[in-house]
């Protein structure tokens, strides 16, 4: 079987899809790994580990594609790549299904089995697959270095003979995964460190790592069975929004990171909210590509609002390229890996599978997962 | 000389207390058990300096008889199976007091006299038959089960009445010798009426009861006889025999009462699906048990985390290296509830990396472990996952410590973890739970190691 | 004169405090060798025993004072040889 | 009765003893004084109902005086003062001893009787002098000072040659009441010369020791009056008072033998540069001292660095704050090698930002606080650089932890810190060093807390 | 019959024991209040001294007795009292 | 007294000599304050903060350096500005008075009084005025950050279901203030810490901080009364490069900080080294702009030699502005405070002060500070 990874073409984009290690991996596992010259530039790797690996270099993309039986990638595919594969072809990546409906059907159309990495599912068992997971983590660590780096303070308490310092204080609304690990960076760094999140069994979480976790009575408020967050009213939002109001007026740095799965998550800091706050002070918006917590953030770039910075840089474990290769690598090891049938040494599409038929967006010129079905079909 | 031989006793009672002392030390047990043997060394020569004695024979022959069986038994007899050994010993203490209260009637002894040697019969005679009973429990020669029957108590209660019956007759009539033979008769018949309702599992406390006993058989013979070490150091047995039983019955949470009168050792297996039984333990235990280790593998969970316990936990970590144990982490990839949990808590505790291991690092040592420390992890520990195919969580990699020597798990109770499964861990045979907040737990434990 | 039971009592009384003082907070493992100790020195009844079994005048009482000695012997020496076995496997280390 | 009021006696012993017990915890003590006050009375009340007695009034008279004194001056000593009281009634007891000795004395005693006689006479008779002057050096009625002068040896070799002999003469010829008048004058004179040359800081071992002595001279009292529960009491009194004192002497680091003769008091200050006594403190006794202690501040500096001893620190901080205690920590600007060193630190131990007070807002503080700890501080707490002109450190500001009640200061040494100066804070008669590495010795001071 | 001092002796030894495991590891604090508790005990003199002041006889050892009652008494009533103002100041805080 | 603030004029200079509360306690002292129009405004005040802290605005430069008595700044003066100065005047500032002889000259000749903040004696008294601790300090933290910026790698170890990733390791050279606070900046974020420096008291204090010691024998080392290492022999200099050669090569993060006071910091880290490093390493020069530690470092540059990240940015204090204004502002405050005359309300120069002496380089139309004295008149 012959397992492709062609380069990233995403701009701004360092991460890779398989590292060395991992490509050595896939080989031992009987397959024949093609890896596209240059793929692993950017995350520091050269052409040469990966033919140390096992794997052969390829130079014509175009052919790279033709010849797959599985792509392995990190971004969804251009309508031009998909008109470049196999038909029953096997395409592994972030597809963001929800939104790229044109996407999904060009794919089912093409005959393509698409692989949609957000959707594994959220169990013990499969998240070692978990490739939203190992991102959003680093994702996490990420937000907080950066904004570290934009404040004009240090984050720690230092008692110095020139005076104190005070530490600075970090609000960090939304503590799923990332979320949680921006608390335990900041924490880490020294600062006071202050949490909301949707969910009640958050607060637990968030005093285990040493932070403090604002109360709100939002009323009914929960999580779905998968472990992401219920979408609130609006009337919710507005009750959230006025109960952070405070908090945020008396923060260094604010880093968000609220989203509910498959919908635009809501705005949570407004325009006002930033006036009331600090000269110097920053927020991180995690989500500012796809709309974003923050009210004026800007995909991409960093704004200045009242002398506030707020940053939407995105795609944040690209920063730190190569632990996050090596993660979404592994995440894709282990799905391959889960699926893999030793004996005839292919990937096998097996819809009895406890996590894999979850993830399948289109199979043999179908698109086989109900709730994107069910989106497409109409249903908002 | 008579005064020699007094204070020769005196002598040997102290050493006895103070050989008891040191018995509860781990440090010092066995230097106070040969401190107790010399106390009854000293006892026994100033004994056969009486000068009462005339005929030697007899008792050398005693000696040499008792002495061969008892060094032989104690030699030959299994680790394992010390327990029913004791309980046997135990018993020809208490029918070497009956004997003794037997020869110790003389034509005209004095009321008081019949009524100590009645006791020491009783006593005796008691302890000797409970003491088989007990030892064949324990042994398994006859069913370690609680025997019980309809009318047990009705039965019981005549003989009661048959014991006291017959020593009031005694004693009013001590030239009636069949009376002393039915209270000797009784007697043995009670020791097994009492024992054999009671099940296999409470035989530790049965048998220190009974060895509370036969102090007091010979104390009662001390009386009969005269003699003052028997009186003192029957006293002393007595007495530290029934603390002993109590402290026993506390470790094992029961009443005394209810060890002897209701409990009937039915058990006290809840029903849960998971075959097995919870196995509580207390700082205490899991300390002496800590100590005794010389490679330990702590496993930390997310329970560990809500407890922030990371800083006791190294803390812990570094008495048991001063102790001389090897210690290990086995970081689970899911432990806690972000990547990177455990991590960043160890780290704050200044845990060195190296001895972190990943769990397919420990795994493999994991048989060589004396303890493994569960800190409040549940999911990551689940054999479940190797062992019941309809687990949710079947087929993922779990940290396996089953596979160590002992395991300790601290939760605060029988709940579930994140995934909201079974832990049949909770019910293997090596497994003890140390229930409450771990980081109290483990302050406990701390606390042990520093007294 | 102070009778005899009086001090016996006494003695006795002295003997549960210190039973308690001594046995007191003993760690369960400790339990099993303790008692087999404790019983051990409850083969004192050898000590009674021996001025039986030695009168010579070979009657009753002198046969059960050597039986009596017989199986308070093997009390005594089993015990105390059981009980050091059992100690000799918690060899502490040192530290 | 006669048998009804010796087991009373039994019951009140079982009291002395059950309130001793308790007197030797913090938390039971007080119980435990009542205890063994109510096995006084039931004592004293069993004693009255002996059909010997024909004739109350002089007891009760006795009593009235006795008591009205006793209630009295336990009422109207200060605080202070108690020390000396004690040794007063201490007296009183012996001098009692001494009196029933001689009440006792019959024409036609036995020899054993007339040996208990004089012993409860001379042990009754030294207590009560040495008791009277313990009493008078404590007070300060006679110079605390050790008294010697030359000869003294020779002297008390005289008087114990004259005790010894008169006693023997007195066995011998008990009709001449000379020989008995002789033994009660040189015990009198023996007790006074036995504490003259003891040094008024070593008292409170002197007098345990006089308590101990008058138990036994109850003791022998007791054989004289044949009565049994001045017997045990006494020797109960006797033997946990010798082990008493033992402990006392212990605690001060020297021993019996060295309090009793060669140390002769003549105190122990080093030849420092700074005035002042080094008053070293142990573990437990620091621990008793933070266990009443409502008002803490920590002070760090770089030694708890060094010794990485914050994560004991903080759990220090978690057991006072549950003991119901305020804990602050005064952190200096310069403490430690870098800015913000002791922040590093704590944060890293998880104490909480609002514990960490400056300089200037924990100095007013400081004299509403029990104990300030010190740990591995120095030249940040120097009261030199507020009180010694010429010191390089003159002028800048400290924090002031010696105008706290009490301050522990742990380090390893009397070694100076970095700006390498003599510090008068370890000097000052509120301070106590606490030596050792730092991390040792606050984890001695948790596990006293859980223990 | 077995001599009273035999007893006694037993009665000695077991207090020693007693003794030491009931003071072993007194906290310091405790070392004066203690001292003080068992010197109250110390005045048990006052049972031997109420026998001999209780004989009616108006003799030496009538008054003598009669001045230990009273000497004795301080002790016990004093001794106690003290002890009880001195605990009275370690109110034990709860928690 | 006239006090005066003129605004920094060095490109980059995010900080201020003094800020708002600072300049309050001024006043309160007794001190007529003058602030250049907008001379907080990089470190975000404006002059309406000075204003309400009741100094006064002036606009005019030319007047301010006039008018002024003290002149507080942060950077050395230019020619132009001394000029500008009353003959008397008191200027504090940083001045390099060991590179800058010309400058000493021309305020010898203005018949300026020229404190050297540098020459802060470092005595335990004088800590509080000790500008070089105390933006050291902030530099220390600072590097980390920026070299956790540019590492392509997270600094703490995880253990995650996506396998483990491995925790970086940091080697700084040179324990001094900034060096020790690089220790703990790195420490805290979780990565694996080693330092090395000369002098021998600093083991203890690294190993205070949680971090290894790396034990190089170099021979007679050692430290001056003041505190500061001792110039190393070429030959220990080679000693010590091969010693940290296998370190270096196996860090993902180097920090240097090494200098000795008053020259020209040692090279340390040589081109081989560097190009032993990993691909994607970072390196830090904390003294670039005076010569630097590493071979190779541009002052106030990034330079990438070999795949490894140099960093000779400099100025590290800067990027937290608000801080290491406050503490400078301190520091300055500290000063003027430990020398005025309460009753005459002004800055009194007494050369009968333990700690003033030592930093006046030149007063009354002389050099008075020996070792410059010394040094201008000829030695090196
Ligand atoms: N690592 C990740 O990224 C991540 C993210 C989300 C979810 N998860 C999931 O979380 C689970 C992690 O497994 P785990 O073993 O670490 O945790 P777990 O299975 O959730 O078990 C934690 C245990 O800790 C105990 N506990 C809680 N507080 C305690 C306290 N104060 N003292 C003592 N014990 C306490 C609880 O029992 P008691 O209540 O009886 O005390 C509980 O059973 C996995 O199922 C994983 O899939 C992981
Ligand atoms: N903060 C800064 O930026 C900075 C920088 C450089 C220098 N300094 C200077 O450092 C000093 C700081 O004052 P400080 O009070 O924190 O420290 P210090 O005056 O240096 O005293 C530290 C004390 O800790 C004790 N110690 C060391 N190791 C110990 C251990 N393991 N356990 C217990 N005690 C231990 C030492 O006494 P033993 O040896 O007897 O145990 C020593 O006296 C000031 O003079 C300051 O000027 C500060
Ligand atoms: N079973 C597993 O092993 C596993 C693996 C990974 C994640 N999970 C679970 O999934 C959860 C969610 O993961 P995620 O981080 O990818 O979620 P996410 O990225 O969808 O959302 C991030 C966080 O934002 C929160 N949020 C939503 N609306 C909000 C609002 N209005 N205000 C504040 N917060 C709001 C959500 O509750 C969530 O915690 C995790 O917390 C974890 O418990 C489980
Ligand atoms: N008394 C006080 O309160 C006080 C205040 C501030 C600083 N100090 C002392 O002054 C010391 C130095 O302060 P600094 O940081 O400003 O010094 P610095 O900036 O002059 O030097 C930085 C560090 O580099 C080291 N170094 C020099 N040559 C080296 C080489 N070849 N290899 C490795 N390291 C080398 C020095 O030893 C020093 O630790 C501090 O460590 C501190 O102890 C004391």
């Amino acid at each position: 079987m012959r397992l492709a990874i062609p380069r990233e073409t995403l701009p701004g984009e360092n991460r890779v899809p398989i590292i060395p290690d991992i490509a050595k991996k896939l080989c031992r596992l009987g397959a024949d790994v093609d890896v596209e010259s240059g793929m692993g530039d950017s995350a520091g790797f050269s052409d040469q580990d990966y033919i140390d690996a096992g794997a052969s270099i390829v130079t014509d993309r175009a052919a790279l594609f033709g010849s797959a039986d599985v792509l392995l990638r990190i971004h969804k595919p251009s309508h031009d790549e998909i008109a470049l594969m196999k038909p029953g072809c096997i395409h592994i990546s972030f597809l963001d299904p929800f939104n790229e409906h044109d996407l999904v059907t060009a794919l089912k159309e093409r005959g393509v089995t698409a692989i949609s990495m957000e959707m594994i599912p959220r169990t013990t068992r499969s998240q070692k697959m978990d490739a939203l997971s190992s991102q959003a983590n680093l994702a996490g660590y990420v937000m907080v270095m950066k904004a570290a780096s934009y404040l004009p303070r240090i984050l720690p308490m230092m008692m110095t003979p020139a005076g104190t310092l005070k530490p600075a204080n970090v609000f960090v609304i939304g503590a799923g995964v990332a979320g949680l690990q921006a608390i335990a960076t900041a924490k880490r760094l020294g600062a006071k460190v202050t949490a909301f999140d949707t969910r009640p069994v958050v607060a637990e979480q968030v005093q285990s790592l040493g932070a403090k976790f604002l109360e709100i009575d939002l009323g009914e408020t929960g999580e779905t069975a998968g472990g992401y967050a219920k979408e609130l009213t609006p009337e919710q939002v507005e009750m959230q929004r006025q109960a952070q109001k405070d908090v945020i007026a008396k923060s260094d740095v604010v880093i968000t990171t609220a989203q509910v799965f498959g919908r635009k998550p809501p705005v949570l800091v407004t325009s006002d909210m930033i006036e009331g706050m600090a000269t110097g002070s920053v927020i991180v918006d995690m989500a500012a590509e796809t709309g974003g917590n923050v009210e004026g953030s800007v995909p991409g770039e960093v704004v200045n609002i009242a002398g506030v910075q707020l940053i939407g840089t995105g795609n944040w474990s690209s920063d730190v390229a190569r632990d996050a290769s090596q993660m979404y690598a592994s995440n894709l090891f282990n799905l391959v890996e889960d699926n893999w049938d030793e004996e005839q040494k292919l990937f096998k599409v097996d819809f009895e599978d406890d996590i894999l038929p979850g993830c399948i967006i289109t199979h043999g010129g179908e698109v086989v997962h109900d709730t994107i079905k069910n989106l497409m079909a109409g249903g908002q | 000389m008579q005064t020699l031989i007094q204070f020769a006793f005196v002598l040997s009672a102290a050493l006895f207390i103070f050989g008891l002392k040191q018995l509860g030390s781990p440090a010092t047990a066995r230097r106070g058990n040969l401190i107790s043997a010399i106390g009854m060394l000293i006892a026994i020569v100033a004994a056969l300096m009486d000068q009462g004695i005339v005929d030697y024979r007899f008792i050398l022959a005693g000696f040499v008889v008792g002495g061969v069986i008892g060094a032989l038994a104690a030699r030959m007899v299994a680790m394992t199976s010390m327990p029913e050994m004791v309980a046997l010993f135990n018993g020809f203490g208490g029918m070497a007091s009956l004997l003794v209260g037997m020869a110790a009637l003389t034509p005209n002894a004095a009321t008081f006299t019949l009524v100590t040697i009645v006791l020491s019969i009783l006593i005796g005679g008691l302890t000797f038959t409970g003491s088989l009973i007990a030892y064949g429990k324990l042994s398994e020669r006859i069913g370690s089960g609680a025997v019980m029957f309809v009318g047990q108590q009705f039965v019981n209660s005549l003989i009661v009445l048959g014991i006291l019956g017959s020593a009031v007759m005694f004693c009013l009539q001590p030239d009636q010798a069949h009376w002393l033979y039915l209270v000797v008769g009784l007697s043995l018949v009670f020791g097994i009426m009492a024992v054999i309702p009671i099940g296999g599992a409470d035989m530790p406390v049965v048998i220190s009861l009974l060895n509370s006993y036969s102090g007091l058989a010979a104390c009662a013979a001390g009386f009969a006889v005269d003699n003052n070490i028997l009186i003192v150091a029957g006293s002393l047995v007595g007495a530290s025999g029934i603390i002993l039983t109590q402290i026993m019955c506390k470790a094992m949470n029961r009443s005394l009462a209810n060890v002897l009168f209701s409990g009937f050792g039915s058990g006290k297996v809840e029903t849960t699906e998971v075959e097995g039984e919870i196995k509580p333990i207390s700082v205490d235990d899991a300390y002496y048990v800590l100590e005794a280790a010389t490679n330990v593998a702590i496993i930390p969970g997310y329970g560990m985390a809500v407890a922030q316990a990371q800083h006791v936990v190294k803390e812990l970590t570094e008495l048991l290296e001063e102790n001389g144990a090897e210690v290990n982490f086995g970081i689970h990839p899911v432990a806690g509830r972000m990547p990177g949990h455990m991590n960043v808590l160890l780290a704050e505790a200044d845990v060195p990396y190296d001895q972190l291991l990943e769990m397919d690092d420990i795994n493999p040592r994991m048989e060589n472990v004396d303890v493994a420390i569960v800190i409040g992890a549940n999911d990551v520990v689940n054999p479940a996952a190797r062992e019941v195919e309809s687990s949710p969580i079947y087929g993922m990699p779990v940290i396996n410590v089953d596979s160590a020597r002992t395991v300790f798990v601290l939760k605060r109770s029988m709940a579930s973890g994140f995934a909201g499964i079974e832990n049949p861990l909770f019910y293997k045979d090596n497994t003890r739970m140390l229930f409450g907040d771990a980081k109290e737990s483990i302050g406990g434990l701390i606390r042990e190691f520093g007294s | 004169m102070i009778p005899a039971e009086v001090f016996l009592t006494f003695i006795l009384m002295l003997s549960i405090f210190l039973g308690f003082e001594l046995i007191n907070k003993v760690p369960a493992t400790l339990h099993t060798p303790l008692m087999s100790g404790a019983n051990a020195i409850s083969g004192i009844t050898v000590v009674g025993a021996v001025s039986l079994a030695g009168t010579g005048q070979q009657d009753l009482a002198n046969w059960l004072g050597a039986a009596a000695v017989a199986l308070a012997s093997i009390n005594v020496v089993g015990g105390y040889l059981v009980t050091d076995r059992m100690l000799a496997m918690f060899k502490k280390k040192e530290g």
